[in-house]
């Protein structure tokens, strides 16, 4: 551990292509420097994204990476993590792909709590397809999906986060990076499976959540009169609005992970190392039991 | 009257009646015994109330296969007695408390065995036990190993039932003696113990020898019993067995294990494979060694869910867009089930590709006897990268294969990418988009294709070279055409020859051309309304087979239509 | 000097350099002034950054295509004229304030038209403007309908705005009248106004046309073009357009709202098809008319979103489990992509099947100048059953087609089942199994390809019936085979025939084996690694492709490669 | 309406396979009572389901149906519906076929609020693939899939429901088949999505959640003391467990259905029954819209 210590260390050789002023960037950067901040080593993070503007991300981030399928960097992300739970595995996207295509992934991943962390860069918008209308575009936006403006409410990934019972629920905005980069450090931090939904605007296909719309709209949630292990102040906070709470809403240290529970991974530890084929012993029992 | 020594048995009733417990206590019996058996069960998908009818046979050689008729009926409803009592040549066992033999129909000598269950046993439940215990008396087998065996199955039961269970097998093995004298029949036992698979187990057992250690699947019929096999094994054998909430999820967690190094699985039918085949192609493009089994069922759609077919090969051919190398192996027997299955993650690895391991639900969910398994099987896992060199993760090769990296390991970070890379994973689907680099990247990876060729199990024409016939087939029908193969060929005549296709792709072209080509004339044996594999040998070989037996009523090949249907295409001009 | 009555125009720069708006101005403007236009953009996902080709040839002849070289460079940045200014062959276009024309590797004769943008633009984002103006001059076309069109496309903005880029264009149009003189180039304008239509669109206007009413869809280049053309119109034109939370959703809507009885569509890429595909099965099963578009780009995986390619036949073709009838259509051209799109309806309402359309990125991104279209299509829907006979939704007929009832209509309740169903859609998977019955509802489906087959666009050879070499093609590479066809053959020579595949299943076998087997040679030219195009061909007719010019660079194939390609078989023994 | 009023007319000619004692046997019962209390025609009636041994129902219902496949009967059911608003869609299924491999499918539907009445028979297993955990076994629970015990925490689909915006949320009992009817009509005539989460046992599969278990286990909710238009006061309800509060927890009227909003519904009423074919202007101006 704290190995690396240098946000710079955490960059590829690739720089990002987001456009200038998308805020992607804040969210990159600020992941880098939770980890250099965590003192994780990049051999043992694993970054595992979807297909969108956001998704991109892993090939900007120096560790390993596994840039996968629109909709379903939550399962990747799950058999890898058991495969090998020493890995400190995030999963970064979009809100088009974990919540909408990815909805059902992501809830089932809450509810199961396995040490994942879950990064959404939510600007309510799919960019990369060029701007239609996901699952976060408020009520009344005109997209090149919707000219005529969207008819369906837009869902509250916190609240079902919660419901579903994610042990770790937050909210970050990428124009607040000091801030974004002490949640992702508690989110990676946090044992079990943690979403952070951050506010990351597309300048080029959202024109109504931009950086300005937000400005009157995001305050920083007060640590001292929001008890965060509270289920009900948190589904509370998730609903409000007008501001949008940023920071940790719910924390919840007493569910165990999936893979303290996992008989296998109890017995062996981390499957991916041990060495393959059955023992003699192993052999005999195994043909002994089909006599 | 000559002393026959094999003996075909039908186990007939509703769902819920207690078939497979009765089946496996008979085929247990005669494996036990050293005798070869072999059992199939028609099945359905509706819990209870389902006609059920579980068709074995035993005896001393291996090649057995599902009999037409049965010498033996145990019907345990009326229903069974209704249909299929007109089937049997020797006798019937039943409840003649309960149920009624129909007089007219029957087979001229076959015997009326009603079983007074009432007095034998203590509830009309028991009539399974009475019933086994009177068919291993008919069998001419005698009724120590059947003991040992109920005294096992029944561990977990009280005391009690276990003693009822057992007093109830013994009274019907004593009244069969007693009231039926013999049917002529003495099986042959004595051998060794045989071990007793289905094709599915077998699938299961091959992936934990060849050291599986992540398995990731989503229930559907006729895959779910690997997943039922594995799931109460897996902490013992060092497997993360993880049920997914879908297929898409089942498939891709089993990338995330294999992209950390796990050797990984994952199995489903015919409707879960096309919702996985979007990630076949992901496996493809990552270059994720993955092992799937698609176990084929009735189709189209949900279909016959619990009735066998063998009409997925296109689908299994044509996963996922684009193109991207991936092997095909279709196993045609227990003991080939779980070969290719070991096999399969060696090729999986080797050429880091996804392998494609094809069944049909005959195939996996029938029992039979298997012998000479090691699980000592090989284990290659093709290159790694060392820490410390200028690490290209997809670097250009001649065999298409380049080392590979573990998270975990130090210095050797990079990330797998969907989108079209360079030689060291980093897009250049976009921005840097580059043509001459794209084509060298897919050239890279369709070499995989030569490399993974030489790593496939063989193709081979069976039996007489110059026979008059050529049987083509694949899966689950082959145990019976070499069968009957055999048979027609018996006395040294050369009537029939047999090429089972094993390795479906990269496509054997050139062994197949050799053998059609060559061939006097050809008979296709499928399970496919559209002649899948006719059309994929056309395709590969150009070679188009001109008989053609294709059957798709969900129920398996028969001997007796399937020798009918090679009779006249021998027949033919 | 001869006068060129074609000119082949290239804009180059980054995305986000309004490249499709400068573009979109001059083919209208070719379009209006009465010439053929054709123009293709390389493009790439990334919204800004990433370099963007626009190629466009204009003349007055239809049979254009992808030019392989500019007459005319609009570079809009630096790297465009890094790249780009070696292949023009007249002048290249640039902002002379901010960027610099490289001094070597230019074409001889090629000329320096760098533009004083600065002095004839209020600001540098207006370079476009004053581009587009030289380059109408430079074609030899007045200043009017230019004008006529930026009004137009400038209507939404303010007056300022408006105005600037008019005068910026007038400034640009006659600075090169005053400054560049005459390239040698004069189009041939004054002929009617041409519309002009992408592949996407022309599909979404065939099934306007045809009276489609639900269209789902998923975002996914390059179909979402169709999305995009559907969604303002939908109300408009009684069409319900649903975006869904995945591809699965999307093809189950459609499914649902064809059950309802609305002609209904979705439309994809490769990725989002794999997901679609379980369902294709679940409409063969369930016989619901269905039609799905499946726009193929770059693969495998996600693979190069923005990139043309063939290679997702075999996806289409073996989608989904088991075996059930479906038609797969291929659109050649603009024309036929609207044609094949309103017939691919009467299709799946008549044989109460899915249909699916399968086009790729080049001929769907693509726009062009088409003529002839008449949106008044044929529109034949199959049987309907009437109210108060016994009615059975899936009568077995000759024809295996059998009449429909829609919800709402009393007395013909039914249930539609993925599972096995007998006339009455009743299921026979389970308890009321029946494997003639199974057998009868099988081959009643399958017949329905005889239906479909008799519906399908022809299949025939064109161009001179003995040709030394046959050409074998589907899709966008047509209009370029032709085009190079057409050259070859000059002057009475029969060097070169045609075979395009539109109708890919139920195949055209004996068409195609007539044409086949009577050719002298044959060259297939197709965009896939796998020869996809190839293997369907032997697969049906046995008749192996020996020639093959396969690309899979991403890029469309190009004239000059082409010809090399063509020529190269020619020249073999 | 009011055209068929006997519960009898609503059966088809295939009586149900169910196990005896299956709990899917009152719910079809109760479907076929409140269709008909309703005095609804079978003929305006389409039953969409998936694949389970509860969605097998539309076989046995006579009405329209659709048994479609595992898991896409809400889109299936939001096609027809589209397409059709003036049919009652009514989507029958099971627990795994809606909250495990269904899960996304669900909740976008809830946020749509298209008017769809959704039955879950929810048996807490995979009945017919012979019993595996599904995303409401209860922790602990040893099945085929789990012989050492689920390890997931069950979700809560009312809670989820409810977080996703749904307008009517309910549960019943197939034991108080009185009660199940009440709600039935209440949902249907709901307009916009609502939810039934039916315990309905699984005698063969599921041995933890019996007739006996349930028995102190579930009460009638209470309509004097709990307000069903409070969204807080449901969230509460639908979180607790002993006993489990039958009956409709949340109903609310002032959120206009997706139909509702619809441009082309609105306008043109059901399309499915709108002739073809564009008219001479349409066509022109389309034509000309190329130029
Ligand atoms: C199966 C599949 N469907 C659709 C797409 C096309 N697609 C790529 S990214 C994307 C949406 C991106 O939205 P989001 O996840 O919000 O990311 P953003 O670009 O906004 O960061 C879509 C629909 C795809 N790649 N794969
Ligand atoms: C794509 C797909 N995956 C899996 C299956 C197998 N399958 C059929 S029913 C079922 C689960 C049924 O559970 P539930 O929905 O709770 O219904 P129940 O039988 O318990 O009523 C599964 C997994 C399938 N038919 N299709
Ligand atoms: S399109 Fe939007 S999300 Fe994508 S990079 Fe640009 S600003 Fe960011
Ligand atoms: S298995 Fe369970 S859910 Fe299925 S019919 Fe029987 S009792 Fe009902
Ligand atoms: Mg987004
Ligand atoms: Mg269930």
């Amino acid at each position: 551990m704290a190995e690396r210590t240098n946000p710079k260390d955490w960059k590829s050789g690739v720089s990002p292509d987001w456009c200038p002023g998308c805020g992607d960037h804040g969210v990159l950067n600020s992941l880098q420097k939770a980890c250099s901040g965590l003192g994780l080593a990049a051999k043992d993070v694993l970054v595992v994204s979807g297909i969108g503007c956001s998704s991109n991300l892993p090939g900007f981030f120096r560790s390993y990476g596994f840039h996968s399928l629109h909709g379903r960097a939550i399962p990747v992300a799950t058999g890898a993590k058991l495969a090998n739970p020493a890995l400190n595995v995030i999963v970064t996207g979009g809100d088009g792909d974990g919540y909408g295509i990815g909805m059902g992934h992501f809830l089932h991943a809450a509810r199961r709590n396995l040490d994942l962390t879950y990064i959404v860069m939510d600007n309510q918008v799919y960019g990369l397809t060029t701007g239609q209308a996901s699952a976060t575009t408020c009520m009344g936006v005109k997209t090149r999906s919707t000219p005529e403006g969207v008819i369906e409410r837009p869902i509250n990934p916190l609240l079902l986060a919660l419901s579903a019972g994610a042990t770790f629920v937050a909210r970050a905005y990428s124009m607040e990076p000091n801030d974004m980069v002490e949640v992702f450090k508690a989110a990676i931090s946090h044992k079990g499976f943690s979403l952070v939904d951050c506010f990351s605007p597309c300048v080029t296909w959202n024109k109504l959540n931009t950086y300005e719309w937000f400005k009157s709209r995001v305050a920083k949630l007060d640590g001292a009169s929001h008890d965060r292990t509270d289920l009900a102040a948190a589904m509370r906070k998730a609903l409000e609005e007008d501001p949008f709470p940023l920071g940790v809403l719910y924390e919840r240290l007493d569910v165990p992970t999936y893979e303290s529970l996992d008989p296998t991974l109890r017995k062996h530890g981390a499957v991916a190392g041990l060495p393959l084929g059955l023992s003699p012993e192993e052999q005999e029992e195994l043909l002994e039991s089909f006599l | 009257m000559r002393v026959k020594d094999t003996l075909s048995l039908w186990v007939g009733g509703a769902a819920g009646d207690g078939i497979a417990a009765a089946g496996e206590a008979l085929l247990k019996t005669f494996s036990r015994s050293g005798l070869h058996a072999y059992s199939y069960t028609s099945y359905q998908s509706v819990i209870r109330g389902g006609h059920v009818l579980l068709q074995m046979a035993a005896g001393s050689s291996k090649r057995l296969c599902v009999p037409d008729f049965p010498d033996l009926l145990v019907a345990l409803n009326q229903d069974s007695l209704d249909r299929e009592a007109k089937d049997a040549s020797l006798g019937i066992l039943y409840d003649k408390g309960r149920f009624t033999l129909p007089r007219q129909g029957l087979k001229p000598g076959c015997r009326d065995l009603g079983l007074p269950v009432s007095e034998l046993a203590k509830e009309p439940l028991m009539q399974n036990s009475v019933a086994v215990g009177a068919a291993v008396r008919l069998a001419g087998l005698g009724f120590e190993t059947l003991s040992a065996l109920l005294q096992e199955t029944f561990r977990g039961k009280s005391p009690e039932v276990r003693e009822a269970n057992l007093a109830a097998a013994k009274a019907g093995y004593d009244h069969a003696g007693k009231a039926f004298g013999s049917l002529g029949v003495r099986l042959p036992s004595g051998g060794p113990r045989r071990m007793v698979m289905s094709g599915n187990q077998a699938i299961a057992l091959g992936a934990l020898a060849a050291g599986c250690r992540f398995y990731s699947a989503y229930p559907m019929t006729p895959a779910s019993s690997i997943m039922h096999w594995f799931a109460p094994r897996a902490s013992r054998y060092g497997l993360v067995f993880k049920q997914a909430e879908d297929e898409i999820a089942a498939v891709n967690m089993a990338i995330g294990a294999a992209h950390a190094g796990a050797r990984a699985m994952t199995a489903t039918s015919g409707g879960g494979f096309a919702l996985m085949s979007e990630a076949v192609g992901l496996a493809g493009m990552t270059e994720t060694p993955l092992v799937i089994v698609e176990v084929q069922r009735g189709g189209p759609s949900t279909g016959l869910p619990t009735k066998t077919e063998q009409s997925d090969l296109f689908q299994v051919l044509g996963a996922s867009q684009g193109d991207y190398p991936k092997a095909v192996l279709a196993p045609a027997t227990v003991e080939e089930a779980f070969a290719f299955a070991a096999l399969s993650f060696n090729i999986a690895e080797e050429c880091q590709m996804p392998v494609l391991l094809v069944s049909d639900l005959n195939l996996s969910e029938h029992h039979e006897t298997v012998g000479g398994l090691s699980l000592q099987v090989p284990i290659t896992r093709g290159p790694y990268a060392a820490p410390g060199e200028d690490f290209r993760r997809y670097a250009v090769t001649d065999s298409g294969v380049s080392p590979r990296a573990v998270p975990g390991q130090k210095g050797l970070e990079f990330t797998a990418c969907s989108d079209e890379h360079d030689e060291r994973g980093d897009t250049i689907s976009d921005v840097r988009c580059d043509p001459v680099q794209r084509t060298r990247m897919m050239d890279k990876r369709m070499r995989k294709l030569r490399t993974a060729a030489a790593m496939l199990p063989p193709t081979a024409l069976e039996g007489p070279q110059d026979a008059e016939l050529t049987l083509v087939c694949w899966g689950s029908t082959y145990p019976l055409l070499r069968h009957l193969m055999e048979r027609l060929n018996e006395g040294g005549r050369e009537r029939v020859n047999l090429l089972c296709l094993r390795s479906l792709w990269p496509f054997p072209w050139r062994e197949v051309s050799d053998i059609l080509y060559s061939s006097k004339k050809t008979l296709a044996v499928e399970g496919s309304a559209g002649a899948q594999l006719c059309r994929l040998i056309r395709q590969e070989t150009g070679y188009y087979i001109p008989h053609r037996s294709l059957k798709y009523d969900g129920e398996p090949f028969y001997p007796g239509s399937t020798l009918a249907a090679i009779e006249a295409a021998l027949g033919h001009g």
